[in-house]
Formats: structure tokens, C-alpha cells, sequence
């Protein structure tokens, strides 16, 4: 368990540094013996940037053990592309006491668009992975609110997929 | 009175923008929100999509209207970060005072709407008279009143106009004689009190649990500023400090935004003083690398983050927008309830809405 | 710490602090407004706004200095510019760009590639009509030759090649003290052409000097802060049309016959021999209108960083750049 | 020289007119039923009609003043709050924006009168008439001076002035609720609960403070009110009273820091939400209205009237001080945000009601000492 960053003892930039880049090699090393062969991938990108691949199935245990025993309280972004053969659910996942952030990246199939909702972890995934079902037509299976939240209720399409065309004038 | 549902918005005073909150009221207690957004959506992702890098650059600048210049850089940042382009130290100065000036007028923009909302028309006037000031900075710097266009991806569009380290002195000055005068306004007041001690109060683990960033999660107990924690630019060579403030309700969120003022003072400062000598510039790639990258920076309203995917042309093939206002919409919910419909207002107010940014 | 306890005391209200602080500031500023100055509102129609030499208003164009490549065009985020062929008196039959300020986001991206300064922003703002078509601004309409260049763009001093009078003497190579001239063969000519490496040019124009034919002559280029796309060339699909040579509007291309290339006509006669086209790339702005008028896709933009590395593809696939899909 | 002996004047010119028109002129047609002309032109002549005529132009006088020293008040109000705000206010119109009010007046009369399809239509149109109606009512029986007010032939001004001046007051909170209901939208429904609400808590503290000066003077008059405060203004003893009661008009008639019922932020415009045109500009007008009788009966009853230095005349002596009391107002509506629902009656029960008692005791004590 990381100590949450106390308000009154500034830790110096260097100190910092020094404490991200231990944490960054630890998460390396731990997480792929926590999560198995469903983590594909993890690799340190840069200073206080991790990437991840791992399965859709594993991406709520993961998120669970990231959230409950790294610290990683703050889930910054949901980002869902459509790399054309799949979509792809970008985590962003921010660590506040370490200063840190991991880009976990989930390949989702085409022909079943579903991924476990990580909302009931972080609050803040909401609207996320609402947008991310509004825009791209990712369903996210026990999302307390699932609707689209941008577009009309009734639109029928998923306009951020690249089959869908922008009208030429 | 039997509980009802109020439509607050799309069209309402109190919605800075276009979007709906429905609150369902038991009399004037609030039960239950429901806030809707997406009146102003413009497609702004699908439109990033089909446009070269060099012209999305002028449309990131339409994301806000409160602070464009933030959202300018993040995309300039962000595509940097891309092309492994570094950028003259000279402009990341010049950047760093800009977005600081920017932040002014942001948070100045700010308590004008909040005192408008509670009613203080002074407030208003009085902040956006002070607000010319620095949009008069940003305009004789970048030639334009709001949406600057001014970052350009391998630096800033030009080199300070001549004698624009002395008006911006002269303006910080200015305006740090000018903020006791806001603050006899507000601190001072007891019906500023009433209405905003203990208002909307977030607790500091529901703050962060929700996403809630920026001057709202700093009003809630915690020191956290991406600025420091993940100095771009040049914030790690900045002295500045973090402001925060431990009551958590709409009183903080007004004391935090307004010692940040005086922190983005400190720092124009600074960053005029330190600032090199040189370029301001390089040229700008025509395309991208295929690989992705991020940028994250501390919009006035939260962690702004892009997140870019080139694909080797001229066009990004996906750059997602993290909007600090959409997420810290989503916690209107636990915000409002319990309080009156009167507090709406100024719980509302006191997250500084922007639809531009949050609809995207 | 300061600001906590700072903070600390402003908790604290007390009696007066109920009304009368609050309302002392409004006196005084009442007081400061009515006796000591004047109100802070600009009464518009009879005072304005001091405007800086950057603000970004209407658009002004210089017939003179526009060379009519339409990069504003292209560059235009909201496509509300469009080339205008117009044929004037003086300048003869010339493209100029008009500008639909309905559309405008005056982001100033048009005035910022113009490679010739021509296209500025003033600081007009009072751009309303009453009729939607009074928001369509023909390039006639934009034009003053005579608008001052508040803020010009850096220019260079570069040596810029006359083909046409280069004999291929290689005087220049000679006299360069950075070396950064060197001949390069011009296929199937049998001609040389000196080659300018532009990243190590000090500008300073001995070239010019001892050129014997006056070839050189050292020209302003402004520099232009977007890297632009330079065509490259593919001579094995180029007929000799010149529609690149007329259409380029920087005077970059040349036509130069290859000789070997005659063919016996039925009457005996030989044809003249086949042109090609020949670059002089120092001087090109890379607006990519060579490109566009090839019809036989000799012509592809490549990125000016990748420039030396490309080769001409045989078979062109998808358009990579440059163009609008 | 007295209100009553102008209009008296006037109208028996007037009647003079209309007996010369009948006797005179008609008298000479030829007339098969007898002096029925005469009958007419004497009886116009007679002292009830002269009276009766008497009154209305009394009325017309009153109302005439009053509607000029509205339009100047709001001039005030816009130019002084512009200064507050470093700003310049109304300019264009008339010298120094003097005409603004009535360029926006015209432009509200010739707007569209619109009654949306859902309201209540007898409500909706009754309670723009009731509002205004019982705020012109109080004009009746505040006098300017001795002279400038409204007296039957006697000379008697309507017996307790004061009381009746606050019953037609307190008639407005009802006309706000039936236009707040009848419009049929949640935040006129809000608005008009509000009102209601607010105007409720506050008649209480506000009158218990003119109890204090009904139990220092032992009239119900304004003029004896004003005559007994000859020596001493009862602001000076009774400065808490004066306080309160000036927080009490402020909530009475609806503005900033406790015009709840038509918060702008969060009610759009409350109770008036609906009303366009015309009805609207009445309630705004008539919110001056009620800010100028609620500044003259603070003169009247704690600044002593007209009271004044013989240089000026009476009248100008009310008005300065009326308007005085009006500037308070703006810089006050300058100076503070907006209160709260729960806040307001707060304060009204648990603040403003124990001060006004303990200024009433004050008075008790003042007066059981003797020394007014």
C-alpha cells in the first residue's frame, strides 16, 4: 500500500524522480506474475509512463489490483479507437501518490463489442465509457448507467468509427 | 409540495453554456440530479480526424472559450510529444506565461460568472473589467481576443511584440493591487459566506474517486497539480506553490482559485525574468510518426489530456480529448444533493462550467 | 503557510463585515469613477479599442506580391478561401485568393505560409452585412498593393539559380567557402546543375559574384515556419508536357529538351527532341500545384525531411500527403 | 396653497366649462322637456360632482408625481450602479441617458402580448392588475408635505394612513401568488411560493417597528407622525428600528440581496417568468414603485418627513430624503449577492424579529421615561 501524499510535507523534484522510476521497475516486475498470460504486454515508455496490453477478460482484475494495491486512484481517460480489424480501449490511469501513469491498452473485437465496466471501481469512469459506447459503440457490461450521453438517444449510428463517413459539402 | 423534476438548462441563466440538469426537488431540497450534456457537441474528434496537423491547431482553440490558449498548447504539446520535436527554451517561457496569463483571465472569467450567478452583478463587472487586461496581454501577443491560436507545434507563432515584458509586469502589478479590492467584495461579505460555507462539500476521496481534478479536487484537501507533480514545460523550473484548501465546499473552491491567481502572478514573474534569449520557433513537421502519445497539462478547470495516434500521414488518426469539465460534471450528482434549489447556482458556479471543452 | 493563515482570518467575519466592508468598496470605486477618473466602458461607436499590429482582422492582399501558389487555400482550416482567375490589366491573367469571412476562423494560418508576405491581416474588424453574400470577399475586393508589411517575415538571402543562362561552369562550386555547392547531373540531358544545400549556406552570395553568365542572383526567400512537401520527380513517367512548368508559380521548373530523344517523322523530318522537367528546388515553396497538374503522376510531395532518403515509387499507391484525399 | 385647493380649483374651472357649454350654448336649442340643459349644467356645477371631480384629478396629480420620481429613480439606479460597476449606464437616450427609461418603456409597449396556451387566463390576466393596482393605492395616503396630500373638502387625509398604507402593501405577496400559479411553470410556482413566503416573515418584524413609532407618536397619521418628530427624528432613538425596518423594505419589495422570488440565476425571472410585453413592464415598474413608497414611508416615519430647513419647500425636503434612503438601497443591491431561500426567513425569524422587539422595547423605554 503506497501512503497517500500528505498535504503538508513537499516532496522535492528529485526525491520524486527517484521514487517514480523504483515504482515504475516494481510494477513492471509484479504485475505480469498477479495477472498472468492475459497481461500481453507491459513496458516502461517513458519517466512516469507504463504501457500495458492485456485481454478484456483480465482488465476489471487488473484495474482492481492496480486501484487496491498500487494506488492508482484517479483514471484519467477512456479513450476508444478503431484500429480498423479491432477497437481498442486506451486506459489512462493516473497513480497520485507516485506520480505515474499507465496506458493499459485492451483489444476488443469487432463482432462483440464488450468489456467489463470499470465505473464501480473508479466513479469517474462513468462518462468515460459512456461516451466511449456513444461514440465508438463499446458496451460496457455492468455499467450502472449505460445511454448515450453526447448524441440523441435514438441516433443509430457510432460516428467516431471510421466507416462512418463525414458528409462532403 | 410533492417532489418535481426542474429542467435547469438547456436554456437557463444558471447553465453557463448549453446543458441540462434535472434536479428533482422534495420543496426546495434536491433529491435527485440528472445532469445531460451534449447540446454543443460539434464533433470536435471527428473533425481532428480529417484535418492536417497544422489545421487542427486553430479548431483545439474552439474546445474552450474560457481558456483556448490552454487547449491550444495541449495540442501543440501533445503532437510534440508525437514527433519527438523539441522545442526552443525561449518558447516554452513564452508558453509558460501565456498559459499563466490565460489562467488569469480564466479564473477571472470565473468569479465574474460565480458572483453574477449569486447575484452580485458588481462581481462581474468587476472581474471582467480586470480580465481586459490580460486579454489585452494575449491580444498583443497573439493579435487575437479569444481564441488565440497562438502555439504553434515547435513553438509559439512569434517572439514578444516590444516592450511586453513591461506591460505584462505592469499588468501583474496592477492586478495584485487590484485582488484586495475583488476580495472586500466576497471575503468580507456575510451573505458570501452564507452561501457558500459549506456548499456542495466534495470529500477528498470522493473527489478523487470520481475524477474530479483541478481547482475543485484542490479544494477538496488535495495537493495535487499536474504542474508539479508532472512538470511540463518548464514548471520544473518554476517556483510556485500549490494551492489548496481543506473545506472542501464552494468557500474553498473560491479561496483556491483565488491564491492561484496570485501563484500564476508569481510565476509570469518569473518566467519573464528567467526566460533565454533566442528562437521562439522551429519548423513544423508536415506528418506524424505512427505511434501514439500523450499530453497532459492543468487546464484552469482540471487535467486537460490528449491523447494522439499518428498513422504516418499528415492527418492524426485518433486524438481523444480528456475534458476536466466532463468528468467533474459527472459528479454533479453527489455535489448537489441534500441542498437547496438556490444552491445549485452556486455549486455550479463554483466548478466553472464550460460546455465548449466538455461536449467537445 | 502564509496564504493558510491568511485564509484563516478571512474565515472570520465580523460585525461590519456583515454590509458596510462590502459596501465601502463600492463607494470608493463610485467615488474613484465619479471625482477621480472616468468610467472604464469604451463608448464604441465614438471611441474604439487600440488594436496591436498583430491583431488578426480582415484580410488585405498584395496583387504585386501574391505569386498565386494557393497554399492559403489549402492551408485554410474551415475552407473558406478559393483561387479567383481573374484577368487584370497590368498583371495579365493571374489566380488570387477570396476569402468568405461567413466561414472565417481567423486563425491567420493563411497569412502565416504565404511565402511572398502578400496575404496580411489588418486590424478591419467591422466586417458585418446584411446579406450573406456580403460576407464573400472577392480577391478584387481584398486587394491593396500599397498595405505596409507590419510584421515581415525573416527572409534569407538565397542564390537562386537561373537555368536557363547556367552554362555549367562550375564557378560557383569553386568560389563556395561552406562547400555547399555541388553539380549534380541532370539525367538524360547531358547537363550539369549546380545543387545548393540550403541547410549550410551562409548567404553570402559569392556564388552570385563569380558566376560568369550571371546565373546566380541572390534572392530574399522568406522563411516560412511549416515544412512543405517538395515534388519529387519520376522522369521515367514525365512525357514533356509542361503543364507543371506552367502551372508552378515560383519559376521553379525548366523545361530542358533530352537530346537523343528525336524521332524521324514520315516526311523525313526529325521531331524536335522531348522536354522534361527540371527543378531548381531552392527556390520552390512546395505548394504542390505541379503535382496537381501532372496528369501522368510523374509528380509526388514528399515531406522536405524525408526528401533526400525518398525515391520515386513505381507504382503509386495511396497519395501520402500534400493533398486532400 | 394645498393639493386639495389646486384640484378644487382646477376642476371647478373645469365644471364652470361644462356648466357654460350646457346652460349656455345648448341652453339656447329649443327644448321640449324643459331645462333639461340647465338641469344638466347646474348639476355638473354642484358641490359633490365638483368634489367627486375633485378627487380624481387629486389622484391624476398624485400619480403623475409619482410616475416622475419612479423614472427618475430607476435613472439613478442605472447611473449609480454603472459607477459602482465602472461603468457608464444609460447614454445615448436624452441627455446623459435621461430618456433610456421611457425609450425601454415604448419598447415594451409595442411588444407582443402573448398568453401562453397552459396558463391560467383568468389568473394570469387579474394579477398584473391587482399588483399594480394595490401599489398605486399606497401612493393615496403618502404625503409629500402638509399641503401635497390627498384630503377630502375637510382637509382630512384618510384616517390611519399608516395602517392602511401597510394593508394595501401586504396585498401583493397574493397577487404574486395567483400570477405565480396561474402561469403554470415550476419556476414561477417557485418564485411565487418564495414570494409569499418571504413577504409573510417579514410584514411582522417590519410592523412591530411602526408599532415602536405608533407607541412614541399615539397616531395612526403621517402628519402627526411627522409633526411629532419636530425635535428628534425617531431614526436617531430608535436607530435599530430604523435598521430593521429598512432591511424589512428591502425584502418587502423584492430586490437585491432578497429578491429570491425573481432570482435571475436559478428562477429565470420567477414569478414573472411568463409575462412579456407590457404586463411585464408593469411589474417592473411597479417594483420601483413599491421601492419609492417604501423610501418615502421610512422618510415619513424615522427621517422626519419634510421636515427641514425653510430655505427649500417641504416637498423637495421629502424627496431628498426619500432619495437618499433610495441610494442606500442601490448601494446595498450593489454591494451584495443574493440570499438564500431558507437563509432569508432565517434571518427573519431568528434576527430581524428579536431586534425589532428590542427596538420596541426601546420605545417602551423611551416613552416611559418621557423623553419624547
Amino acid at each position: 500500500m503506497q501512503s497517500t501524499p500528505s498535504t503538508d510535507a513537499p516532496i522535492s523534484r528529485k526525491e520524486m524522480s527517484l521514487l517514480v522510476s523504483g515504482f515504475e521497475k516494481r510494477l513492471e516486475r509484479e504485475l505480469p506474475g498477479k495477472i498472468g498470460p492475459d497481461l500481453m504486454e507491459i513496458s516502461i515508455k517513458k519517466e512516469g509512463l507504463l504501457a500495458a496490453v492485456v485481454e478484456r477478460n483480465s482488465i476489471l482484475k487488473l484495474c482492481r489490483i492496480l486501484r487496491d494495491n498500487y494506488g492508482f486512484d484517479h483514471l484519467s481517460l477512456v479513450s476508444a479507437v478503431d484500429m480498423r480489424s479491432r477497437f481498442e480501449l486506451v486506459y489512462h490511469i493516473t497513480s497520485y501518490p507516485n506520480y505515474c501513469m499507465i496506458e493499459i491498452k485492451v483489444p476488443v473485437p469487432k463482432d462483440d463489442p464488450k468489456v467489463q465496466s470499470v465505473s464501480n471501481l473508479w466513479g469517474g469512469a462513468n462518462w468515460h465509457e459512456r461516451e466511449a459506447y456513444d461514440m465508438m459503440g463499446i458496451v460496457f457490461e455492468g455499467h450502472p448507467d449505460h445511454r448515450r450521453i453526447l448524441l440523441p438517444q435514438d441516433f443509430k449510428y457510432f460516428p467516431l468509427r471510421k466507416d462512418f463517413r463525414m458528409e462532403e459539402d | 409540495m410533492a417532489e418535481m423534476w426542474i429542467n435547469m438548462g438547456p436554456q437557463h441563466p444558471m447553465t453557463h453554456g448549453l446543458w441540462n440538469l434535472r434536479v428533482k426537488v422534495d420543496g426546495e431540497v434536491i433529491v435527485d440530479a440528472m445532469p445531460e450534456i451534449g447540446y454543443l457537441h460539434r464533433g470536435m474528434e471527428k473533425i481532428f480526424e480529417n484535418k492536417t496537423y497544422t489545421q487542427i491547431g486553430p479548431i483545439t482553440d474552439r474546445l474552450c472559450y474560457g481558456s483556448s490558449f490552454t487547449w491550444n498548447h495541449l495540442y501543440c504539446m501533445t503532437v510534440e510529444n508525437l514527433m519527438d520535436l523539441e522545442i526552443p527554451e525561449r518558447a516554452k517561457y513564452i508558453r509558460v506565461a501565456a498559459i499563466e496569463i490565460q489562467r488569469i483571465a480564466s479564473h477571472l472569467m470565473w468569479i465574474a460568472a460565480f458572483a453574477a450567478d449569486l447575484g452580485l452583478l458588481t462581481g462581474f463587472l468587476w472581474a471582467m473589467r480586470d480580465r481586459e487586461i490580460f486579454i489585452d496581454l494575449l491580444q498583443a501577443l497573439s493579435g487575437s481576443r479569444l481564441t488565440y491560436n497562438y502555439a504553434r507545434i515547435g513553438g509559439v507563432t512569434a517572439d514578444f511584440p516590444p516592450d511586453f515584458e513591461r506591460d505584462c509586469i505592469r499588468a501583474v502589478d496592477y492586478f495584485e493591487k487590484k485582488m484586495p479590492e475583488h476580495e472586500s467584495l466576497y471575503d468580507s461579505s456575510k451573505i458570501f459566506h452564507m452561501r457558500t460555507r459549506g456548499i456542495g462539500v466534495l470529500s477528498r476521496e470522493d473527489a478523487i474517486n470520481l475524477g474530479v481534478t483541478g481547482p475543485t479536487l484542490r479544494a477538496s484537501n488535495a495537493k495535487l497539480d499536474v504542474r508539479k507533480d508532472r512538470p511540463y514545460e518548464v514548471y520544473d523550473e518554476i517556483d510556485f506553490e500549490v494551492q489548496c484548501h481543506t473545506d472542501c465546499d464552494c468557500w474553498g473552491r473560491y479561496r483556491v482559485r483565488m491564491n492561484e491567481m496570485r501563484e500564476s502572478c508569481k510565476i509570469i514573474r518569473q518566467a519573464i525574468a528567467k526566460m533565454p534569449k533566442g528562437p521562439v520557433r522551429v519548423k513544423t513537421p508536415l506528418i506524424g510518426p505512427a505511434r501514439d502519445a500523450i499530453g497532459v497539462v492543468e487546464d484552469p478547470r482540471g487535467e486537460g489530456i490528449m491523447y494522439v495516434i499518428g498513422d504516418g500521414t499528415d492527418r492524426p488518426y485518433r486524438l481523444k480529448v480528456r475534458s476536466p469539465l466532463f468528468v467533474i460534471l459527472s459528479a454533479a450528482k453527489p455535489m448537489l444533493l441534500g441542498y437547496k434549489v438556490a444552491d445549485v447556482v452556486a455549486i455550479m458556479g463554483s466548478i466553472d462550467v464550460c460546455m465548449g471543452e466538455t461536449d467537445k | 503557510m502564509d496564504e493558510q493563515t491568511c485564509d484563516k482570518k478571512r474565515e472570520k467575519v465580523s460585525f461590519t463585515g456583515l454590509v458596510m466592508k462590502p459596501i465601502w468598496a463600492t463607494i470608493v470605486q463610485t467615488a474613484r469613477d465619479s471625482f477621480g477618473g472616468r468610467p472604464n466602458t469604451v463608448l464604441y461607436p465614438r471611441e474604439r479599442l487600440v488594436l496591436p499590429d498583430r491583431y488578426r482582422g480582415k484580410h488585405v492582399l498584395s496583387f504585386k506580391r501574391c505569386i498565386g501558389c494557393g497554399q492559403c487555400v489549402e492551408i485554410c482550416p474551415n475552407e473558406c478561401m478559393w483561387m479567383k482567375r481573374i484577368d487584370d490589366p497590368v498583371l495579365g491573367k493571374i489566380e488570387r485568393p477570396g476569402v468568405d469571412y461567413s466561414r472565417c476562423l481567423f486563425c491567420g494560418l493563411c497569412a502565416e505560409i504565404c511565402p511572398t508576405d502578400a496575404l496580411l491581416m489588418t486590424s478591419e474588424y467591422e466586417l458585418s452585412t446584411s446579406e450573406r453574400d456580403g460576407m464573400r470577399y472577392e480577391p478584387e475586393a481584398l486587394r491593396n498593393d500599397e498595405y505596409p508589411v507590419k510584421e515581415p517575415k525573416e527572409s534569407l538571402l538565397i542564390p537562386v539559380l537561373g537555368l536557363d543562362k547556367c552554362k555549367g561552369k562550375e564557378a560557383c562550386v569553386k568560389v563556395c567557402p561552406v562547400k555547399c555547392i555541388k553539380m549534380v547531373d541532370i539525367d538524360r540531358t547531358g547537363k550539369r546543375k549546380p545543387e545548393i544545400d540550403l541547410s549550410i549556406c551562409i548567404h553570402c552570395g559569392k556564388c552570385a559574384e563569380a558566376c560568369p553568365e550571371k546565373a546566380f542572383g541572390m534572392q530574399p526567400k522568406l522563411v516560412v515556419m511549416f515544412e512543405r512537401p517538395l515534388p519529387l520527380f519520376n522522369l521515367d513517367k514525365c512525357t514533356g508536357c509542361g503543364a507543371c512548368f506552367r502551372a508552378c508559380p515560383a519559376d521553379v521548373i525548366y523545361m530542358m529538351e533530352m537530346p537523343g530523344t528525336e524521332k524521324k517523322k514520315a516526311d523525313g523530318t526529325m521531331t524536335k527532341p522531348k522536354k522534361r522537367a527540371v527543378f531548381v528546388l531552392e527556390k520552390c515553396i512546395g505548394c504542390g500545384r505541379c503535382e496537381r497538374a501532372c496528369r501522368f503522376e510523374t509528380l509526388e510531395m514528399v515531406p522536405e525531411s524525408q526528401y533526400k532518403s525518398a525515391k520515386p515509387s513505381v507504382a503509386k499507391g495511396p497519395k501520402k500527403g500534400g493533398k486532400k484525399k | 396653497m394645498n393639493l386639495w385647493d389646486v384640484s378644487y380649483a382646477i376642476s371647478k374651472f373645469l365644471m364652470d366649462i361644462v356648466n357654460f357649454i350646457f346652460s349656455g350654448i345648448l341652453g339656447l336649442i329649443p327644448d321640449p322637456v324643459g331645462s333639461f340643459f340647465e338641469g344638466i349644467g347646474s348639476w355638473s356645477v354642484s358641490a359633490g360632482v365638483v368634489n367627486f371631480i375633485t378627487m380624481l384629478l387629486e389622484a391624476l396629480i398624485i400619480i403623475i408625481v409619482a410616475l416622475l420620481n419612479v423614472i427618475i429613480l430607476i435613472w439613478i439606479e442605472r447611473k449609480i450602479l454603472a459607477r459602482i460597476m465602472d461603468s457608464r449606464g444609460p447614454f445615448y437616450v436624452g441627455p446623459i441617458g435621461f430618456f433610456q427609461n421611457i425609450a425601454d418603456g415604448a419598447k415594451l409597449f409595442v411588444k407582443q402580448i402573448i398568453i401562453p396556451r397552459k396558463v391560467d387566463k383568468f389568473g394570469y390576466q387579474i394579477a398584473p392588475l391587482i399588483f399594480v393596482g394595490s401599489s398605486f393605492l399606497i401612493l393615496s395616503v403618502i404625503p409629500l408635505s402638509p399641503g401635497f396630500a390627498v384630503t377630502d373638502s375637510n382637509g382630512l387625509t384618510i384616517p390611519g394612513g399608516i395602517l392602511f398604507a401597510f394593508a394595501v402593501f401586504a396585498i401583493a405577496p397574493f397577487s404574486i401568488l395567483v400570477a405565480g400559479w396561474s402561469e403554470n411553470n415550476k419556476y414561477t410556482l417557485i418564485g411565487g411560493m418564495r414570494s409569499a413566503a418571504q413577504m409573510m416573515s417579514y410584514e411582522i418584524p417590519m410592523l412591530l417597528t411602526v408599532a415602536s413609532v405608533f407607541l412614541l407618536v399615539g397616531s395612526f397619521e403621517f402628519s402627526d407622525v411627522v409633526s411629532a418628530q419636530q425635535n428628534i427624528w425617531f431614526g436617531i432613538p430608535l436607530f435599530l428600528g430604523l435598521i430593521v425596518f429598512i432591511a424589512c423594505m428591502i425584502a418587502e419589495v423584492e430586490r437585491i440581496p432578497f429578491d429570491l422570488p425573481e432570482a435571475e440565476a436559478e428562477l429565470v425571472e420567477g414569478w414573472t417568468t411568463e409575462y412579456c410585453g407590457m404586463r411585464f413592464g408593469f411589474f417592473m415598474f411597479t417594483e420601483y414603485m413599491r421601492g419609492y413608497a417604501g423610501c418615502g414611508i421610512a422618510t415619513l416615519l424615522f427621517l422626519g418627513g419634510w421636515l427641514g430647513p425653510d430655505f427649500i419647500p417641504d416637498e423637495i425636503w421629502f424627496l431628498i430624503k426619500a432619495y437618499i434612503v433610495f441610494l442606500v438601497f442601490i448601494f446595498i443591491r450593489g454591494a451584495l449577492p443574493r440570499i438564500r431561500t431558507d437563509q432569508i426567513l432565517d434571518l427573519g425569524w431568528k434576527r430581524l424579529l428579536p431586534l425589532a422587539v428590542l427596538n420596541l422595547l426601546i420605545a417602551v423605554a423611551i416613552k416611559a421615561a418621557g423623553w419624547i
